[in-house]
Parts: C-alpha cells; structure tokens; sequence
C-alpha cells in the first residue's frame, strides 16, 4: 500500500461544488482491500458526502484505529492530514485533537472489533462527552485484518473458518451510543449509498457526538447468509425508519410529502435536516423510545436503519468545558504566560 | 539518664496522628511558624493509602544550616496516636523528648527512662472547654501546638499572624484558633518548664525562599510553559499536580472579558485515554502534558511506543511512588527509571529530566514542553512523591519575561506555498529531527498520513527494510541530538583531588548536598555531578572517566540509573558503584554517609576488578 | 553473460506472486515435493499486512548440507506478480535463472542480460484449458510448479503423491491438480531444456525430520504440559499459536465418552484481559498462558507487574514482529528482550527462554508451564515470526512418557491439616520460593490475601520499610534460583584456541551454525554459546571472562540481549562486541560472516579499550 | 490495615447456620474505611447472606480491584481466598479464576470508579461472556481512595470538592448490565439491608452473571443531599418495584399474597426466588421492559431498586465452553498428556 497520486487531469466537464473542487479532490489513495469489501463504499459515501457538502479537503483530519476499517482513511481525503493511531484508542487520540483545535472536522473511522472489543471503554466515554465528531463504524462483525476471528458485534451462535462457535452475546453499537448519551445516532448499510451519504453528511453538520454504524460485510471472512452482517442477509432485513434528505439551507426544500410524513428539523449552523418517515410510529427525538424500538425490532431479526436519533443544541465538549473561540494551538505566550507579576504573588503568598 | 538534648534550631520534630482527625492544619501551622521566626525547615508528611482512621506522621526538620533533606531520628515526638505509641516512643533519640496527652495515665511500661516525658493534659482541656465533638477534636490539635509553642520557645506573634492569614474573614475561627492556642500555652507556661533544651531563637536565614510542594510548582510551570491541554487519571501521588494546573488554570488563564478558559482539562476515564489525548493534542500542534504514576506508565506503554515512533510531542509527569505494582502507593521511589527511559516494545529510547526539588520541578516543566515541541517526542518529567507532595523550602521562583516558546520544527503554510520540500522524515539538518505539518495548514501542501508503522522518509507505507533501517537510524541520531538539549549536569568538585566520584539526581540532591560536609569531615573527598537529563551530555561520560570509581546514589533496588550510565555510556559496571536506598522513605543525608564511608573503606582496600554481584 | 549457475541441492527459489491469489498451496507442494526427494529444505513467506491483492513472496532453500537458515540471494525467481518485477528481477543472482509468464511479451528492457530467462507462456496455457476465472488463477499456480517440475528434474511421483494426501477423499480435485501439474511439465519438457544448472537429486538426507511451524509445535507443547487455560486476543503473528493450540484440543483434550472439553480457550477482549484472565487462572490452580507481540507486551505490563510482585504462575508467549509500535506486523525481529525482561514499573526482573526453532518450541513451551509453577512468576517464551510462521525442517518431536508435571510449592489441605506452617511470603526452603495455598483448600487455614501492595511475610499488608524491603530482597534471591532452573546455555568450541567467543539465540541459532564452517574457512575461530534462559546460568559469565572479546547476534536495533548482558553480569561493555541485523527479514550466514570478520579484524587492531559509541 | 483476628469466643446463645457457623465465622478484618461509609453496610449483607445461605466459608473466591470499595474483601469472609488485583481489571481476574474451577462461588466487588471509568470495557465483557459471578459494584459516584474526584457514574453538572462541575453523561450501570446480557441484574442502596441481603443470596444461588448495582453513599467526599449517590436522596427517590423473598426450597414459602402480587422464580438449583410486586406492571423476565422501565423513570429522577431482571437456564461460560464438570485445576497428566502415540501421529504427518 502506497501514497500513489494519481493524474488529475481536471476534465472540464467533472462536475465541481462551490468551492470549485471536483469528487476526484476528495479521493485518497487506490484502495488495497479486498474486491467487494464494504468498507470500500463507505470509503466512496465519505468522499461524495465532503464533495457535496463542499467541505474544504484540508479542514478535515480523519482519525482512526487498527484493522482493515481503519486502514480506509488513506483512500478517501487525499488532502486532509490522517492519523492511524493505535488499536482500539482513536477515541482518546480524536478528543485530544479536537481539543486541541476545535475549527476542523473531526473524523473518526473505526471497525467493531476496534471500536466494541478492545476499544470499547474507549468508544464509550468520549460518547459520554459529547466530542464533536463524526464517528464511523465499519461493522463486519469480525476482525478483518487479523483473518476472521469474531469480535464483540458477531451474532451468537456464529462460526468463523477456523474456531468454534462464538458463545457471547453480541453488542449493539447504535443502543450504546443512544444510551451514552450521543446527540446524533445513525444506523446504514454499506450497500445503500443514497440512505449513507445524506446520513454522513447530517453528521458532519451536526455540533457533537454524531455516531453512525454502518454494517459493512467482509467478503473474506464473514459474508455468509446466516450472518446478520452480510449482503444477503442485510438487504433481506433492512428496516429504515426514514430517509433523510440533507439541506444545507431550507430555500432547497422542494419535495412535498403528505402531512406528518416528513419532519424539518434544523440544526446549530442553520442546515436542515428534512426526515421522510417510513415507519410513521417512529420518533427520533425521543431517545428512550428509539432504544425500545430498536430493541423489540432487534429481537425480531430485523436490521433498523436511519437517523436514528438527533438532538439539537446538546452541546459539544468544548461547550462544556467552557474553552475560548480560538483555537488552542493557536494561543502564544502573550495569551498562555501569566508573567512576572503573578509569579511574585505566588511567591509572596508561599513564605 | 542522658542527659536532655540540647540544641537551639537544629532537631527534628515529629507529630504522630490519626488521619482524618484534622491535625494537618495544626501542624503545618507549627512549620510555617518556624519559618516566620526566619529558621529553615522543611515537613514530610507520612501517610496511610487511606482516607480517615489510620496512623499518619507529620516530621518537621529544623535546620538553621539549612540541610533540609529528610535527617532521620526524632528529637521531640508529639504522640498522639495511641494505635502506634510504642513505635513512636522506639523511634526518639537517647535524651529526646515525648510530648503526650496525660489525661488518662498510662503505665511506667508504657514509656522509656532514656527520655524526657513531657505530659499535657490535653483531652482535659478540650473537654473542659469544648462540647462538641468535632470541636474537641480540632482544638485539641491547636492546643498541642500551643503547648509546643511554649516548650519550644516559638514566637506567639509569628503563629497568630498565620491563623489570621489562613482563616483571613472568617473572624469567628482566628478567635477560636488563638483561644485554643493561648490555651496550650498557658498551661505549658503555668505547669512546665519552659523552654525545653531543644528550643527555636529568631534568626534571619530563611530569606525570600518560599514552602511549596512540588506538584503545585510543576502545574504552575506547565501554565507558563504554555501547556493548553492537560488530560489525566487520578492516582496517588500525581493527583495534586492535574488539581493544581485546574487552579493555576481558572485563576490564571480565563480571558479577563468572557471568562473563557484558554486551557482544557479532561479527566479521562484512564490512563490510556489520558496519554491517547495528549498524543492526540501534540498531533495536532496543541502543548499537552498528563500527569502519573507508576501504574499509569505501565498503561500507557503502547502509546508511548507511538508517539516515538511517530514523534508526536508529549510530555508525561512521572510522580514516582512505591512500586512494583501498586505497591507503596504513599511512599517515594526513583523506581521508573527503566520503565520510562526504554518504555514499550521494540527498540526505544526516551528523554528524561530529573527535577530536585519544586523550584526546579517549576522550571522543568516548562523546559519540558518547549524540549517535546522540539525533538517531537515523549519527555518524562521524572517526579516523586518526596517532591511532588512535601512542602519545602526552595528559591523564590522566576521566569524571564523575554523566554520564548520553542515551538520546534513546524513548516508553515507560506513555507508550503513557497513550495519548500517537506517530508515528514526527512532529516533536513542534519540533527535528526524532521519537520512537521499541522493539520488544516495548507489546502494542497503539507498534508501526510500519521502512523505507526514503517514508512519512508515521505511519510508513505513501507514493509521495505532499507526504509524501516534508515528511519530507525535516524531516530538515534535525533536521540543524540536530544543530549545536547535536555538540562545539562552540574559539577561540583571536591576540596581536594580525589579518585571519587559521585553521581546523583532528583530528590537524592538535597540530602547528598548535606552529605558531602559531613563526608569531608571523616576525609571522604568526593567530586560530584548531578545528573539533570537523559540522554546523559558527553561531560557525564568524562566525569567517570575522570575517576576510579563513581558512586551512583538512587532511590530504587536495581540501581536503575546505574544501568543506564553503563548501558548508554559504556562504562564498566566495576567502576560505577550502586548506593541504593529504596524502603519508601526519602533517602538521608545519614545513610549516604555511611554507605559511601564502607564502600571507601572496601574499594580502597581492594584494587580496581570485576565485581561481579 | 556469465554462465549458468550449476548447483544439485544447493540453491534458493523464490516465488513472488499476489496475496490471495492460491498461490501458497502451490509453493508449499514444491519445498514438500523436494523434502520428499530427501532432499532438506526450509521456506520463508514474506507477506505484506493485508489480506487480499498485494505482493507476497514464498523463498525456498534447498541444502543438501542441511543449511537451513535464510541465505540471501536468489538462484531461481519465478515471477508471477508484475507489480513487483523489476524488484524482483534485480534480486537474481548473476547466471541466475527467471521464470516467468511468457504470454504477453515483454520488451527486452523488461530483463537482465547476465541471467538465464525461461519463459513460459502459463496464463495461455490456463486459458486454452480453462474457462472459469477462478479455475484460472488457481491452476496457473500448479502450471509453473509443472514447468518447475521438469526445469528443476523434480520426481513427479512426489509431487503427485503430496497432492494424493493433500486433497484426500476429493478425488476430482486431485485429478484436476494432476492434469494442470502435467500441462506445465509436459510443456517445459517439449519446449526448453531440462534440467537446467540448478537442479534436484533424490538423496537421503532428510531422515525423519518434520516441516512445521514454532506456533503449532509451541501449542502442542501447551497441550503436552498441560495447559487448561488460553487466553488471548488476536495479534499477528501470535493468532496462529492460540489457534492451533484450539484446534490440538479439539482432537486430543475432549472427555472419550460426553467429548466434554477437558480446556477453556477465551478470545478476550483485549491484551489487558487476556493476561488478566491468565493471572487469575494461574492464581486458582490451572495452568494458563497467553500468546501475544509487541503491542500485546505493551498494554500487559501493568499485569506482569502484579504477577511479578503477588507472585503468580503465567505463561506468555510472544512472537516478536518488527516494531516500535505497530512497526512491521509481517516481519521478525527479537526486540521486545528489554521490554520483557524488566516489564513493568518500578524494580522487576522476569524469567525469559528462548526456543531456537519449532521443535525446541514444543518443549519448551512445556518447560515453561512447570518454570511458572515452580517460580511461581511471569515465564516468557521468546519466539518470533520467523520461528513461528515459517515452516522448518526439524527433528521429529519427543516426549518423556514417564514425564511429571511440577506444579510446584502449592500446600496440600493435609499439609493444612497437619498443622504446618503457612507464610505466603516465607521462604522456608532458603530458595526464595515460598509455598501458596489454592482458593478453596481448606476450611480454616491457608487461607490467605492476595494483592500488588506491599506486605509482610504472612500476605498481611504493611506499609512498614523493612517489611518490603525483606520482601524484594527476597525476590532477588528467588530470581538468583532461576538461573538453575532455567534451559541451560549450549557450548560450542571452536576448532582450535580461539580468544574470540560468540553468544546468539532464538532464530539466529540456524544461520549462525552455518556461519561457523564459513568463519573457519576464513581463519576466524570462534567459541559459541547459544543462549535458552534469562536469569543467565553462572556458565555465561565464565564463558564470556574466559575470552578476550565476546561478539553477541541479534536482531534488534539497541543490542538489547548484550544490555542484558552486560547489565546483569556486570561486564565490561568493551568486551562484549554487538552483531546487529534487524531489517525484518531473517539474519543469513553470509550477514554474520561478514560482520564478524570484519570486527575481527578491527579488533585485533585494536587491542582491548573503551569503545564509546 | 493489618489483618486482625479478633477473639473468636464461641458464646453458645450465637446462632449457627447448617454448617454450625456462626455469623463471626464469616466476618473479616477491622474495616478501616471512614465511619459512616456505605461500603460496610454492604460488607455486612455479604456476611449475613453467606451466612444464611450455609456457604462454606472457604468455597468461595472474593475479587476485586483497586478503591475504597475494593479494600471491602478483607472485610468479609475472613476465610476465603480474596484477590485485591489491579484498578479496573477485576473481571477478568475473576473470568481467569472462575475457568480454573468452577467449583467455587465467585464474588467480584468493584467501585463505579473501578467498573464504569477505567473498567467498563473488562464489566462489559466479563458480562456478555456469561461468567458464573455475583458481581458488585459498591456505587458512590466518586472515587473516595483518591479523594472525591467524579466517576463516571456522577450526576452531570454535580461538583467535587476541588474541581469544576461534571460535564460528561453519566454511565447507568444497570442498563448497561442489562443491554449486555446479564442474566440476573438488581439494584439496592446500602442503607437497605433487608432489600439487599436477599438479592445477594438470590445471585449467588444464580447460575451466570449476576449483577448487583448498589448505591453506597461516600460520606467523606459525595454524600451532600443532591448527590443521587447521598443517602439523603435514595431514601427519598428510591423506587422498590419488588420485594424478593429467597428460600432455598419451596416447602419455606409462607406468607401470602394478594393474587397477582407475587411471582415463585425456581433457579436451576431448586432455589426458589419469591418476588413480591410493588410495581405491578413491573415484570422482571422480561429484558426489553425493564429497560424501558428503568429509563423512564431514571428521567424523573427515582431510583429504580429491586430484582429487575432475571432469565433462568441462561448458562454460563463454562455451560457455553462445554468444559467437563471437574475443575480444571484438578486435572493430572493422565487427563491432559495426549502421550506418545498421538505424537508419533504428529510427526508422522509433517513429513
Ligand atoms: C494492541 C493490539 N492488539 C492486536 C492487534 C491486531 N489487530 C489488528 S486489526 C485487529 C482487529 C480489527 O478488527 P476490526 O476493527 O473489526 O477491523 P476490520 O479489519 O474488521 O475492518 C487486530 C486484533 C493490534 N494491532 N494491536
Ligand atoms: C492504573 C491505576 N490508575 C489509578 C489508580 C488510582 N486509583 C486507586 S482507587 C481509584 C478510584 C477508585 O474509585 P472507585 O472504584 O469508585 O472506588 P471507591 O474508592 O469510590 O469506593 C483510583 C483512580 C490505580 N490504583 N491504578
Ligand atoms: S478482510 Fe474483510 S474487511 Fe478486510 S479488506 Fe477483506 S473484506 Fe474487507
Ligand atoms: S472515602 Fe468515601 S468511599 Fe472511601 S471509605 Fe471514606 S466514605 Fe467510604
Ligand atoms: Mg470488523
Ligand atoms: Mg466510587
């Protein structure tokens, strides 16, 4: 796997956004996972999401862990400084960043055996804080990189090449994180562009911790049909509770829906998020009622997806530990040294 | 009998509490007011890892000499713990004296003949005086201290004016303070003699010096060091350092309008979160520090090992406490040594400062995040409890007003549009330290893929040797430079030429400085030099060339700074002598003396040759 | 052009094809089909850390002296991977040969004109013969081992015999596999010359040696000495030692009759739980380990550290890949020595053996499991990639049947009974070793705390110095016991009186063997020692003073064995003389050589001073 | 803290249980935690259960972690093996001990700080792996060893002494238990003896992971009246939706109940659990509800307490791993050396 930059001939006709970039500046390296790999098209809705939002390529630093997931980072944002960080602990190198500048997208992208086995506690916690992030999971049910062993999200009952049955009951990412207390919670399917982009690109808008599992099938090692993360299997029992269309102002608001299918809801930065129910008893605001949802739909096999959940005006960490506007790296010693005078007051006060 | 101690600002005071029971004010007033009479002290706090009931020592040296390392032996013990009278009475010099409550009489058998018995009738009082509780329980600990105050001959002025000071507004409690104080005082004048052999006499020897803790100076250190981001774990005896940059922070570093803080601090939920934040924070250009101990090391192995290999800057405080494992969590070590110099798998090696004491645990810190900015890597400010959570006596501290941040080798965005090269690793001057980018600098330039596995000198993958070999080489090269960067040692040549040598760091200086006096005085003549950072600076490896045998005084069982002078240097372990103290409690200027004394007399004996241990 | 290099038996192929592609099947068939020639043989598989679509090379060494280490160079490259070609062409020895796809030509600028090109034309052939896609590339593979057959005057009936076993039962898939072998032979055989130079002669050689790797025999090891417990989490290149050790069980350790499992494996969460599932199991009586790398080293040194200090039976195997950090996951190197054997904070010191190749794999991992009983501490068993993922040719595995498991001081309930004195931390035996009593022994007595404080001799917790003091001392003794019963070192005297020794271990053993013959033949003499244990037996110490200059092998950048070395023996770093390689690949005879003849003659110069680095 | 054994003087009127012990013979050393402290409130139920349960003193393995709650063990049961191991990594301690032999009782005492901060990743999985434990956590919502900073159980915007106020979510242990698969999972208060010594008994008589949530007020640092962890607010706030009766056989059921107040539970040991409803919608076996349940009312700030939830025949790690009934700590060579005939196979077929 090699940084390769390839040709940019800039055709005239490729489309460009508002700031003048075609999709191919959102690109990153060729991809070395496997032909098929979900986590491929997730790679491809990241891309097509930062196009369209005309995000600025550079204001984005895009975190992640260890495992073929986390390896993605190096082929979409070509142009954003990335950091493949440790196994299982992006989480803690992610809000280390983001304290340090609040002004760029934080982009977290991990896998489940990343994210809900040894990185768990890690996952949990900057939930609970409300880091401003975007915080992808690229669910495959297994541990792709190191050849097939199960992780913590791999149903129970569940038998990988080598070893036996996986006997421990599987963790549900979007119910954590609903129950951590995420401000935007998102469930998708690698193999359902248009639910995924709109979803992605809600969640770079939004101000806190937004949090999207995507169940992304790993064609070497998991991929069977009685596994609940293959292709199969997904698109026989995806439930999406809605559709999302993301509007970065409500002028673009066309589509008419009939009364009480479809809700507005704004966000901090003025962006709209127009929701189409499809299962009209569906709530997303309501966070108590989303985890029952999801859990009596859980027990009946079926795969729910959608915006899951999304509360306005939670706050992000920086709100709440109060830090000034600027960014913190940016502050020198005219801002950060209190001086002379200060430290003879200390002085005074310790004799 | 032997006869009572004399000695007029020159012993050791010690009080024996119950924690919990709130004699720390009590007695910390007896210190500070020892140094308002001008005298030189220094406290040590012995405590239980525990929060209320159990035995604590609060040990107060008074030393007009101004030798304030820990002395060991007591002159006056102030026993008011009945769970450990005996080892209190055990511990009192021949001639001492023990202070203790007499409300209710205790045997002959109870007490030593060899000392002189000073019983006050303290629960009387309090009962006397007191209703409450709680009340009887707090006064009684001012009242002792009047009583002290007496025997001792301490200034009454000095100890009122500190009541008010720390009570400054709340009138009612100075009032009550001083009542209780004139109480003990009264009664020890009414019924004692006083003052006692062992007595305090205004002088002028404490000067402009300031009594603060280590902790608190190296938090202030990292606010003027320009550290925005600090997260942590709470663990015993680091806990203080992260609670004080918080105050340090919200006093100093809210913007005077909208009261925004210009810091950030995250309690995270352990201590591998707490390093993946500031690996996290040094990625991203922002000066971060965490504060531990032991325990929190270990933890954070794996991510050290990346930020090395990485080189993110990082500045991580070690507050050595007893070890392995969670071992002493109340007592001192220097037991990290290795743990931190060649921290996580894999071949590495990381930089060291050794502060001695808080003045300079105050300007290391900051001389730590200025040397993380500018060899991008992890810098372990190597603290211990003795340091970090004891009050002493040091030099005001100072900061030049015209001291500017090293912010190190980061290209800027009109560097990048100038179209100057930039590769990640790429060793452009020759010192072994790359330049690098900050996330967000430059729309096309600038921007590289952090990871830590191999790569080239571009930044870009690669599970090719000749890549992996060179970076790697590389890596020495930049540790070589870091030799000339971190502090320097410092020198201090004996009276007289001597083979000797002593080498020495950390909270070790303060009794080896009182050692050397003593040592030349039984003809023991040793040139010394403190060690002050890690890579060692070439002077340290001629220093031993310089001598037949170099004592190295630590405070740990493997003699762990041994192993890297003979490691790193080359240095024949034959030459280099292990002095080691490592029971829990701060070494003194007492064992070195006689440690280095037999050793003299050994190696004096016995020529130059192979130890082999 | 300089002429065709003519070698039988003794010349190294190497493949280079695309992961993922079946290749592997088709390379391991040729190093079997030649070790069924008699004809000794060993293969290393470069990977890259991928699953699907990248370079990866399989190299076989064919030696008839039974020179079975990494050699370097390549006699026979076939090329089947175009992302890699010039790459690989340049690897070809002067009068080398190339096979390659001859399909689609190439222009002459492609190739070397001082090597022998033998093109064949495979994907054409594949295409006339088959239809499906996946047919293709997987037949492609046993077409080239085909043209192989002939080129290199393999026996046919070998190679088909292999196939017979390989896909036993599956009849039409080894008719397929015969046709496509045919295809490509018969090809060669009708349209190049056959042999060629380099060729293979049916001999004797092999005897009843076994081709396997260190994970499988280090897990049947496990199996063998009575391991109950695994706990691990998946770490290239460690998973395969847990796998294997799952699948042993599943045939040899399930109850006869209900095929209950007489084992409990748990793929755990992370590191910190594998080896905390370990030191509970090892606290409770069972025999347990884990398998792990570098970064699995790392996060588990907290633990270690308990184990260490409570004393506790583990067993870790770690399979060292390159590093610092995630470093190079598909690649060998011994670099985790220091970070194993001084593992965790504060003053700790761990047993370490080291297995030269997969059979010593087997028993020592055995050895281990009594070594954690006996100490009653951390035991590592240092292997490495290239021991663990690469088959080797070894002699046949052995196992005492009259073989006893020693489970160590454990006091039985009767001992209890009895009334026989039980101190946790006691050492009654003068060993240092103490007795333990198992969870559940007895209704009244043995039982006892466990904890990573400090305590006194009966596991009562005491904060008192000379309680912990006697307590380290007395694990300095126990760790002094060690070095008896750890694997002892093995000599090896040169020829004639030689000043100069040798000290290597682990996977350099086999290239370090071949070196000496080669050595001799330049006049350099050498006496050897392999190294198997860490605390070092009193013999290294001898063996190192009784020679002027004593070079150590090893494959990490910082020499972290001679640190070991010089630190534990207290030897003079001058005379101990670093041998480094460590790329990733394998050390080769020709790297050592080269290296120790060269040192040689510097030092023979230089006549025995300091050398500073 | 030294290891006192107090003077056991048998006075014959003390009660002994079917072993002949009296309530002394499962107590511990003098705990040296602060007087007033919720932890030895809840030391004594662990006494008075095991007590009344006749549990061989000895048969059973006491772990915990690093706190003031985890000092608890030496406190208790003076006569088992206790294990003080490392902060927040208990479980899997115990997951490690309990695979050496299944023959014993397993007892896990933890802290919020030990479990929910640095261990939550270790509580998660020990409890989707279905260990046969009694795991406590003694929840004060601080961590006292180390002098009242919050936990990641604190109320959001509660302060500690020293520091600013809480910023992050707070971590509801119990739902948390119950998402992951807990099969017996309750809650109590310290200062409730009578509610928890039979929830104690009810789960060490459980087969799998059973949970006990206990709110234990720490005076010295988090017990001002608007801590939810003070006792001042549970005993105002504390919601009981039943009471349990725990009889080790049938034959001991006596009072009655009005119909539809009373449920039996028998345990796969014959065991019978009789829960007294309080909350008569509230239905223990049914895992979705109680989740449900325990949220809505988490949001009017009661203090759910109770038997919550429990699942016979769920089996354990051991059921799961299909281990033989002997423990493994007690096989020999004859049980484990495949011998050498299996070896010459072996080597046989890697020629
Ligand atoms: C500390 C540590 N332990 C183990 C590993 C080995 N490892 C690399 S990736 C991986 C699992 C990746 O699984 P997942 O996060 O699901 O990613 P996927 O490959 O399935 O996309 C593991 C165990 C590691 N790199 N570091
Ligand atoms: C690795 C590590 N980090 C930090 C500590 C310090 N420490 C000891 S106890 C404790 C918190 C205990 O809180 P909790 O579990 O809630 O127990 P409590 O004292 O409140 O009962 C901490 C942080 C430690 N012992 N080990
Ligand atoms: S192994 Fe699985 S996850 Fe990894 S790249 Fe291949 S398909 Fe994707
Ligand atoms: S500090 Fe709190 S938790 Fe610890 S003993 Fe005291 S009251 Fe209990
Ligand atoms: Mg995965
Ligand atoms: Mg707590």
């Amino acid at each position: 796997m090699t940084y390769i930059t390839k040709p940019r001939l800039h055709h005239p006709q490729l489309p460009t956004n508002k700031l003048g970039y075609t999709r191919r500046d959102y690109e990153g390296a060729i991809s070395t996972l496997c032909a098929g790999c979900g986590h491929d098209s997730i790679s491809a809705a990241i891309i097509q999401a930062c196009f369209e939002l005309s995000v600025e390529p550079h204001r984005v630093a895009k975190l992640s862990g260890i495992g073929c997931s986390s390896k993605t980072p190096t082929y979409f944002l070509g142009k954003s400084h990335g950091f493949n960080s440790v196994h299982g602990r992006m989480p803690s190198v992610l809000t280390g960043a983001n304290l340090a500048n609040r002004d760029l997208v934080y982009l977290g992208v991990s896998g489940d055996g990343d994210s809900a086995s040894i990185g768990l506690g890690q996952f949990a916690h900057c939930i609970r804080r409300g880091v401003n992030m975007v915080y992808i999971v690229e669910n495959n049910g297994v541990y792709g990189l190191t050849k097939g062993q199960f992780s913590a999200t791999a149903d129970k009952g569940s038998k990988t090449r080598k070893g036996p049955a996986n006997t421990d009951s599987p963790i549900d990412m979007v119910s954590l994180a609903l129950q951590l207390g995420a401000s935007y919670v998102a469930r998708s399917f690698s193999g359902d562009k248009n639910q995924l982009v709109p979803l992605i690109k809600g969640a770079i808008e939004h101000e806190g911790a937004a949090f999207i599992d995507v169940v992304s099938p790993c064609v070497a090692f998991n991929n069977n049909p009685e596994s609940t993360k293959s292709y199969e299997y997904v698109r026989g029992h995806n439930e999406a509770v809605n559709r999302l269309d993301f509007m970065v102002d409500r002028t673009e608001i066309t589509a008419n829906y009939a009364p009480g299918t479809a809700v507005n809801i704004v966000q901090h930065d003025g962006s709209t998020l127009r929701l189409h129910k499809l299962a009209l008893d569906y709530n997303p605001t309501d966070r108590v009622a989303a985890l029952n949802y999801l859990a009596r739909h859980h027990v009946s096999g079926e795969v729910v997806t959608g915006l899951l959940y999304v509360e306005q005006d939670h706050g992000d960490l920086h709100h709440f530990l109060e830090t000034v506007d600027q960014p913190l790296n940016a502050l020198g010693e005219a801002e950060l040294c209190p001086g002379g005078d200060v430290l003879a007051h200390y002085n005074a006060a310790h004799r | 009998m032997p006869k009572p101690i004399e000695a007029v600002n020159d012993f050791v005071v010690k009080f024996a509490n119950v924690n919990g029971s709130g004699s720390a004010s009590a007695n910390g007033l007896f210190a500070k007011s020892v140094l308002r009479m001008g005298i030189p002290a220094s406290s040590r706090n012995i405590f239980p890892s525990n929060i209320q009931g159990l035995p604590t020592w609060y040990e107060v040296r008074i030393c007009e000499a101004g030798h304030l390392g820990r002395r060991g032996g007591v002159d006056m013990m102030v026993a008011m713990n009945p769970q450990t009278w005996n080892k209190d009475i055990a511990e009192i010099e021949p001639g001492g004296y023990l202070l203790y409550d007499s409300t209710r009489d205790l045997p002959p058998s109870k007490f030593r003949d060899d000392i002189n018995i000073i019983g006050v009738p303290l629960t009387e009082i309090c009962n006397r005086t007191y209703t409450q509780m709680r009340e009887r329980q707090l006064f009684k600990n001012v009242i002792y201290l009047g009583a002290l105050s007496a025997l001792l001959d301490m200034d009454p002025e000095a100890t009122a004016t500190l009541i008010g000071e720390q009570f400054k507004g709340r009138d009612k409690l100075i009032a009550a303070n001083l009542h209780a104080l004139k109480l003990g005082r009264d009664w020890a004048l009414e019924n004692l003699e006083c003052p006692l052999g062992v007595r305090l006499r205004r002088t002028d020897k404490v000067g402009d010096s300031i009594f603060v803790n280590g902790n608190d100076t190296a938090a202030l250190g990292a606010v003027y060091g320009g550290a925005t981001v600090c997260a942590w774990y709470p663990i015993t005896p680091s806990s203080s350092l992260a609670e004080a940059f918080s105050a340090h922070c919200h006093r100093y570093r809210r913007d005077p309008e909208n009261k925004k803080h210009k810091f950030a601090i995250v309690q995270a939920e352990d201590e591998l979160a707490s390093i993946g934040m500031v690996v996290g924070a040094g990625w991203n250009g922002a000066r971060a520090f965490t504060a531990t101990s032991g325990p929190g090391i270990s933890l954070m192995q794996e991510f050290i090992g990346l930020a090395y290999f990485a080189e993110i800057p990082a500045v991580i405080f070690d507050i050595q406490r007893g070890s392995p494992s969670t071992g002493m969590p109340t007592r001192t070590q220097q037991a990290d040594i290795l743990s931190c110099a060649y921290a996580s798998h894999g071949d590495t090696k990381h930089v060291l400062i050794f502060p001695k004491d808080p003045n300079e645990a105050f300007t290391m810190a900051a001389d730590a995040l200025d040397l993380a900015d500018r060899l991008q890597t992890p810098i372990f400010v190597m603290l211990d409890l003795d340091i970090g959570m004891n009050e002493w006596l040091v030099p005001p501290l100072a900061w030049d007003p015209n001291r500017k941040y090293d912010r190190g080798k980061v290209m800027t965005a009109e560097q990048l549009e100038a179209g100057v090269e930039f590769g990640r690793y790429l060793d452009v001057d020759g010192d072994g330290i790359p330049f690098r980018t900050l996330p967000g600098t430059h729309p096309r330039r600038g921007a590289f893929f952090t990871r830590g596995t191999s790569k080239d000198r571009y930044a870009r993958y690669s599970e090719e040797g000749h890549d992996y070999v060179d970076n790697m080489q590389r890596l020495l090269h930049k540790f070589d430079t870091a030799k000339r960067l971190v502090p320097q040692p410092e020198k201090r040549m004996a009276t007289e030429a001597t083979k000797f040598g002593v080498l020495y760091f950390g909270s070790t200086t303060v009794a080896m400085e009182e050692a050397f006096e003593a040592l030349d005085d039984r003809g023991v003549h040793l040139d010394a030099m403190r060690l002050r950072g890690f890579p060692f600076a070439d002077e340290v490896a001629d220093f031993i060339a310089d001598h037949e045998r170099v004592f190295v005084v630590e405070q740990n069982r493997d003699a762990q700074m041994r192993t890297l002078i003979v490691n790193e240097l080359e240095i024949d372990p034959a030459k280099v002598v292990p002095i080691l103290h490592y029971d829990g409690t701060p070494i003194t200027a007492r064992f070195i003396v006689k440690a280095i004394a037999d050793m003299v007399s050994v190696v004096t004996l016995a020529p130059l040759r192979k130890v082999r241990s």
